[in-house]
């Protein structure tokens, strides 16, 4: 799974496989971070909103 | 330095099934060598561990016409096409058996294994053997295990290993006296050594003076297929390029060697 | 009692109805942690599986319900990135489905290999050049996908949905949703088609073995397209059984017609395909191999040549034809027929690959191996149907799943309802004004 | 601090997802895979310093050398010893799996007397003193009474030290009835007796013989020495050597011999008088031998012309008349012909004029003392002890005449009769022993009619067993004394079956005793010791090892080194000296045979209206035959077609199968004159139309649950059948029906 695990080879194989893999995990990492971010961002906002009613 | 320092081997064997007289010695060596476990039943043989398995192939003719032969199977220790691509190993998503490129020995890592049997079911020949339960010895038996070989625990594969163990022992002992090659009866596995009948012959095929490579005639550019007319391998046709020989002087047993569609004829296969 | 976790404007049974059904099929979920935590702690030999039997009726059950939970990914596929607008409304109910199909696929494995507490080494000490990391890999991410398309939908809950950051968050995810679709597109692709491979590589199987392209066997390609062929039945077929159960009509027909027509087209193209693979197989790689097709078929007692006959034909070209067929695909016997028969294909296609597969002798001098699974196989296999049923119960009872059963099931608000829902009412309205022109399902 | 419900879920997502992202997770993981590697049922098992150890394998009469590998102390395998002349390096599967009787859960771990009613297993530990005392005082009260003759001491060899013993304390004691076994191996010494005077062992030479013609004897199967067998079979290509084997079913030694020929089951006796009618008539004999060094062939050579010509051989035996003729023919013009017999293992003695007819067929092509032929060998005389002084009690027992009738009379050249023995149980209350002595023999399992033994044993008031496992017999016993096992003791192993040379292997303890056991050897002296008088004055030796070592005497320093001790210079003697019968020649009709010896083949037990089959015990290498039972490891190497859970499987040729309505795995009910057993049904098409087989060394009920409990005892459903020549069983097999259970 990670290069220094010793069965790791410096292949195509290793290469394409893992690629695609921490390809993938990266975009569902990246994208849940900037939901939570994003969403914590709106609530701080509205909030910020709703006290000068 | 020396050309045959470092030149990789390819163990294999040679068995004759003219010799073999389907006495189970060598099933029972390998038990003996390898510390493996047995149960109260043992009669279920998709149950039961025996990394040596002894066939008995019949010719399929009436009485007395018929005919019997024994067909001692190991694992195969196959090398695929290329690079160790085994069927077993190719498969395994843990990395927990190996081809020894050194050796060419098929190995299993009991602790790596976790037991999802994928290479049970690449297998052709049934050499691997799953650890149903947990192994337990009677009464004293525990005392007579050996410390070479580990004992498995339940839910993991386990196979023949060519005596590995053994053949580390060898290699010890001849790095100690400052060697860095083996002498053939140096390593040699627990069946070969045990059968009274003779038929076993084990040594690297890749040596043309060891007697295997000499019975067998490996054909390097076939992929070790033998170029002896009375050798054969299991299965041939699959490319599993197995380091197991046979050698009969049968046409019916060496037929059952292989499968072939109806009214083929074995020269036919030959591609 | 707990109307006010309900979604807006729907009707749902009693309680203690609910409880009732709850605990039948929570007493079969027990039988089958029963037989789960019997495998765990006895070990496999718990069940009947064998030497000859390596894989058994567990990984054919994991098979067929990643084959059938392919529905989530393809229609996701075509509702995000084809922009099959209409899929919306089915698109939850895939997704939750596709959800309990993997989650179950996952619990099997866990239960189905002999060293559990080391399963992770899948993982780390991966091989890459076996299918089942592949597998591995591309399932438990996929799993990952599924969950966060299904997390939006549990925060629609209307009680949960009152916190603003819950609020915010369903918002957001559905927002990128697309992004999520495609990877899980991606993820899909492979690991259907890597369960594809786990027989196709097995070379020293002929009766599963298949050519390559490249690095993957054509089975590899087949079990894709079928998954995405055959999982939208699968969606119709639950979606239809909801609908009997609830009594309601959840999805509107245009919306099942259109994914009944995608679908079929999907069987014909595949088993049009399947059918080349097969005779390419049957007359070219099994004769290399020394097998005629009929070795495959005889000498024993189950797997007779009707078992082709029926994947193929009955279970594939049949569906397919009255599913492309726009007249017997609007009638909802013939339909449900073509679903019904789908579904059995595709089982039946993964228990061949699995299965028969083990059954069929390799070695001229071998004996066909014929398998029956023991009680504690048949419970830990029942056991994700058990909760299945249950995540749909809840599901269907909390969650707004189903966007058009309001407007399919107007019901006339309770008069004693009326007098305490002034304060959600605003939230409604303020709803409909967040939901407009949103990308994500929602209450229309 | 307030805790509404918001913080407290507040609280618990924060320590989860706190817990997550702490070492505490991972650190978890890891260790359940360290934890899942070494659970500690697995046993690890103990690293040591690798030696080796030799001694010789007592577990069947083939007299191998074996080297135990061991790490330290234990013992951890069980090889062949590389050299020994006997088995030259090789083992077979049961020497291999020879550790797990070292170890097993069916030893005997203590003295043990029984406490519950006979066979019940119910047993205390008693201690070794209390043991013997008990034995002692029995054995005393019974001389007092003046009936020495009413012990008896039953064996499964008489050859070496230990039986020496025993039959030393019995003559001291006062008993004539010390009961040896009556196997194949015991019938060719009487055979060899009666036609040549010769009392020794029979040896064949069958790595210089180039055609050998077995008649039905499992060579592969377990016959004689099996290695030294095996390795006969493997080189024979290299010598050019035929193998021809006479068989009613394709055994493993059939399968693999250059020709099978099928026959008849019990006829081969017949076939070889067969064989030996063309001899004579076409004058293919060695007439140097017959005419110079053999007497009764005129009245032999009537006997033949007139009873066995070829067309009455070939209707009885099933044998073609020109295979037979071809098979003569190719026997007598073969440079080193030799005839074996022996049925299956060896472990029934057969008639002995089977034996005989194969002898003479020897004979006739000059295969006496001939290289590749069949040796006449004295026996290894090397216990020399002084004829002990018997006091008035042991001189009037020892004028009783032996139970079983062995060589007195009409058996006059029987050493001992154990069918007979218990036969006559019945037929005289006063004959029944009144303690018995039991010494590695198992008789209640391996005797045919084994009902009828256990009726017999249930007479007999006092039974004392030197087992050193729970076996079938040490079951009914009412005091166990257990001997170490072969591999925990010094004992000499003389005259390895069929061996060519006068050799004397020699065990030695591998291991340390595991248990509380004692040497049956030092038993018996302590025994001696404390009857007294004359008894102990016939045991001059402190124990059992100084006994050995004197007997042995020069012989002891070479065997303690290489393991056994051979007569490298032996040469058979020629044919002109090697002859002690009256005449000093080779007797075709052999010596004071009672009766005429040439009657034919004996019929099977059982009418054939009744019972229209013929059930046929058969021997194979991976079942143990006589008095021990199969270690776990064997029993894997147990074919499916053979033993399925509890149900053993008979072989019977489809064509039997469909006359009965039978399929392969059909449950079926086996009943024969003597008994009934379930069976299943396997179909064959190596076995003759209108056979059972049935394997022996199943249905065993002692030992442990490895072993006890699968399959049926073919002794149950088998009877014996009394040779009049010999006494001798004569069974080969019985008459039977089967019907679908």
């Amino acid at each position: 799974m990670f290069p220094f695990s010793f069965e790791w080879v410096w292949d195509m194989g290793h290469l394409v496989f893992h690629g695609g893999l921490w390809y993938a995990l990266t975009i569902l990492g990246i994208g849940m971070t900037y939901c939570i971010i994003k969403s914590i961002v709106d609530t701080v906002k509205a909030d910020g909103s709703d006290s000068h009613h | 330095m020396k050309q045959a320092h470092g030149k990789t081997k390819k163990f294999g064997m040679v068995i004759d099934l003219d010799k073999c007289t389907g006495c189970g010695t060598c099933m029972v060596a390998c038990m003996a060598e390898n510390n493996v476990p047995f149960r109260k039943d043992e009669t279920d043989k998709r149950l039961s561990i025996t990394w040596m398995q002894v066939y008995k192939l019949t010719n399929g003719k009436s009485y007395p016409d018929a005919e019997i032969c024994y067909l001692p199977r190991p694992c195969q220790h196959c090398e695929g096409h290329h690079s160790g691509h085994s069927p077993c190993v190719s498969v395994c998503p843990a990395t927990a058996t190996d081809y020894d490129s050194e050796t060419g020995i098929v190995s299993q890592i009991y602790t790596r294994c976790f037991g999802c049997r994928y290479c049970m079911a690449a297998c052709p020949y049934h050499a691997r053997y799953f650890n149903w339960w947990d192994p337990v010895w009677p009464g004293d038996m525990e005392k007579y295990l050996s410390p070479n070989v580990s004992p498995r625990m339940r839910g993991v594969v386990e196979k023949c290993s060519f005596c590995f163990h053994r053949y580390q022992l060898a290699m010890e002992k001849a790095i100690l006296e400052g060697r860095h090659e083996l002498e053939e009866q140096e390593y040699q596995t627990s069946c070969t050594q045990a059968c009274p009948a003779g038929a076993i012959t084990f040594g690297d095929l890749n040596n043309p003076e060891h007697k295997v490579h000499q019975l067998a005639q490996p054909d390097p550019h076939h992929h070790g297929r033998p170029k002896n007319p009375k050798v054969f391998r299991l299965l041939e046709r699959l490319h599993t390029n197995p380091k197991i020989y046979y050698f009969s002087s049968k046409e019916w047993v060496r037929r059952a060697g292989d499968n072939y569609v109806k009214d083929e004829s074995k020269s036919d296969h030959h591609e | 009692m707990d109307s006010a976790l309900f979604p807006k404007g729907v009707q749902r049974c009693s309680m203690g109805k609910f409880f009732l059904g709850l605990s039948i099929a929570g007493a079969v979920l027990l039988w089958g942690v029963l037989g789960l935590f019997l495998c765990w702690i006895k070990g496999l030999n718990q069940t009947n599986m064998n030497d000859y039997y390596g894989f058994a009726i567990w990984i054919w059950a994991d098979l067929a319900v990643i084959a059938l939970g392919g529905g989530a990914f393809f229609t996701g596929l075509l509702r995000y990135i084809f922009g099959i607008d209409e899929l919306k409304n089915i698109i939850n109910f895939a997704v939750l489905i596709g959800f309990i199909c993997y989650s179950s696929a996952l619990l099997i494995l866990a239960i189905d290999v002999g060293q559990p507490l080391r399963s992770w080494f899948i993982f780390w000490h991966a091989n890459v050049h076996s299918m089942l990391t592949e597998v591995a890999f591309c399932l438990s991410c996929y799993f990952a996908v599924l969950t966060i398309e299904y997390i939006p939908l549990i925060l629609e809950n209307r009680q949960l949905d009152k916190v603003p950051f819950i609020h915010n968050l369903t918002h957001n995810m559905h927002h990128i949703m697309a992004v999520f679709a495609a990877t899980g597109a991606f993820l899909s692709f492979f690991h259907q088609g890597s369960l594809g491979g786990v027989p196709g590589v097995l070379f020293g199987r002929p009766f599963a073995f298949r050519e390559h392209i490249l690095v993957w066997p054509y089975s590899f390609f087949l079990f894709t397209w079928s998954a995405a062929a055959y999982g939208p039945c699968f969606t119709l077929f639950i979606t239809w059984i909801t609908e009997k159960i609830s009594g309601k009509q959840l999805v509107k027909d245009n919306v099942v017609q259109l994914l009944a027509k995608i679908s079929g087209w999907m069987i014909i193209t595949y088993i049009i395909a399947k059918i080349a693979d097969t005779v390419y197989w049957a007359m070219v790689t099994a004769p290399s191999k020394g097998f005629a097709l009929m070795d495959f078929y005889s000498n024993n007692a189950l797997y007779g040549i009707w078992i082709l006959f029926a994947e193929i034909v009955l279970c594939g070209v049949v569906p397919g034809l009255i599913l492309i067929s726009p007249k017997l695909r609007a009638n909802p016997t013939t339909r449900l027929i073509a679903i019904i028969l789908g579904v059995i294909g595709v089982s039946l296609n993964r228990w061949v690959l699995v299965l028969q597969v083990m059954a069929v002798p390799v070695m001229s001098f071998d004996t066909w191996a014929l398998y029956y699974p023991s009680w504690q196989e048949v419970a830990t296999t029942v056991l994700p149907v058990a909760y299945g049923v249950m995540m749909i119960m809840i599901s269907y009872r909390y969650l707004p799943i189903f966007p058009q059963e309001v407007e399919l099931n107007p019901i006339e608000p309770l008069p004693t309802e009326t007098v305490t829902e002034i304060e959600v009412d605003k939230e409604t309205a303020e709803e409909a004004m967040v939901s407009e022109g949103e990308p994500a399902p929602a209450q229309a | 601090m307030k805790i509404d419900r918001r913080s407290f879920l507040a609280f618990g997502v924060g320590g989860a997802a706190g817990t997550a992202l702490s070492p505490l997770p991972w650190k978890l993981t890891d260790d359940s895979s360290i934890w899942s590697q070494r659970w500690p049922w697995v046993p690890i098992p103990v690293d040591g310093k690798i030696g080796y150890a030799q001694s010789t394998c007592m577990l069947c009469p083939g007299g191998c050398g074996i080297t135990v590998r061991k790490i330290d102390d234990r013992p951890v395998k069980i090889e062949g010893q590389e050299g020994h002349p006997v088995n030259q390096g090789g083992i077979c599967i049961l020497g291999m799996a020879g550790l797990q009787f070292l170890y097993g859960p069916s030893r005997v771990k203590t003295p043990l007397k029984r406490t519950g009613k006979r066979g019940q297993g119910q047993w205390a530990q008693i201690s070794w003193e209390a043991a013997l005392n008990e034995v002692a005082e029995k054995l005393g009260t019974l001389r007092a009474d003046g009936r020495p003759q009413g012990l008896a001491c039953m064996t499964d060899t008489e050859r070496g030290t230990i039986p020496a013993l025993l039959k030393r304390f019995m003559t001291v004691y006062g008993s004539p009835n010390f009961i040896g076994p009556a196997s194949a191996q015991d019938a060719q010494e009487t055979a060899v007796r009666a036609m040549a005077g010769v009392d020794g062992t029979v040896g064949f030479d069958v790595e210089k013989a180039d055609l050998i013609l077995s008649f039905g004897s499992g060579l592969l199967d377990g016959w004689g020495s099996p290695v030294r067998m095996f390795q006969a079979y493997s080189n024979r290509q290299d010598r050019k050597t035929q193998i021809v084997q006479i068989d009613s079913r394709l055994s493993n030694t059939a399968a693999k011999s250059d020709r099978w020929i099928s026959i008849n089951p019990g006829t081969e006796g017949t076939l070889a008088l067969g064989l030996a009618y063309h001899i004579i008539a076409k004058s293919f004999y060695n007439k140097v031998f017959v005419d110079n060094f053999s007497a009764g062939f005129d009245s032999f050579k009537q006997k033949v012309m007139a009873d066995f010509s070829p067309a009455k051989v070939a209707e009885i035996t099933g044998v073609p008349a020109d295979i037979i003729s071809e098979l003569a023919l190719q026997f007598a013009t073969a440079h080193r012909p030799l005839a074996i017999c022996g049925r299956g293992r060896g472990s029934a003695p057969g008639a002995l004029s089977d034996t005989m007819a194969v002898l003479a067929l020897n004979a006739l092509v000059g295969s006496i003392n001939s290289d590749g032929g069949v040796r006449f060998l004295p026996d290894p005389g090397y216990i020399f002890w002084p004829d002990p002084d018997l006091d008035p009690i042991a001189l009037k027992g020892n004028e009783q005449s032996r139970l079983d009738g062995a060589g007195t009379g009409q058996f006059s050249h029987t050493r001992s009769l154990p069918n007979r023995f218990f036969e006559q149980f019945g037929s005289d209350q006063r004959n029944v022993p009144e303690i018995m002595l039991i010494a590695d023999a198992n008789p209640l399992y391996t005797l045919r009619d084994t009902k009828a033994v256990q009726a017999a044993l249930d007479q007999i008031p006092f039974i004392v067993s030197f087992s050193s496992f729970m076996d079938e017999t040490a079951q009914q016993a009412d005091l166990i004394l257990p001997n170490h096992t072969f591999l925990e003791r010094y004992q000499d192993v003389p005259a390895p079956a069929g061996f060519t040379r006068p050799f004397i292997g020699l065990a030695r303890p591998v291991v340390a005793p595991q248990y509380n056991t004692r040497h049956l050897g030092d038993v018996i002296i302590a025994l001696a010791g404390q009857l007294k008088g004359t008894i102990i004055r016939a045991f001059g030796w402190d124990n059992y090892l100084a006994c050995l070592k004197d007997t042995l005497d020069e012989r002891w320093e070479g065997m303690i080194e290489k393991g056994f001790w051979m007569d490298d210079h032996f040469s058979s003697p020629s044919w002109d000296a090697m002859f002690t019968t009256g005449t000093g020649r080779f007797e075709f009709n052999g010596e004071k045979v009672a009766s005429d010896p040439w009657t034919g083949a004996v019929a099977a037990e059982g009418d054939s209206s009744t019972f229209p089959l013929i059930l046929v015990p058969y021997d194979s290498i991976r079942l143990a035959g006589g008095s021990i039972g199969n270690p776990p490891f064997m029993m894997k190497t147990v074919a499916a077609t053979v033993l399925v859970k509890a149900d053993v499987f008979v072989e019977i040729n489809p064509e039997t199968a469909r006359k009965y309505q039978l399929n392969e795995g059909t449950p079926a009910m086996l009943t024969t004159p003597k008994g009934e057993g379930k069976v299943r049904i396997h179909l064959s098409e190596g076995i003759m139309p209108g056979l059972v087989a049935m394997p022996t060394g199943l249905g065993h009920t002692a030992f442990d649950d490895f072993l006890a409990g699968k399959g049926v005892n073919v002794n149950e459903l088998v009877g014996p059948v009394e040779d009049a020549a010999s006494g001798f069983d004569a069974a080969w097999g019985i008459r039977a029906k089967l019907a679908k259970a």
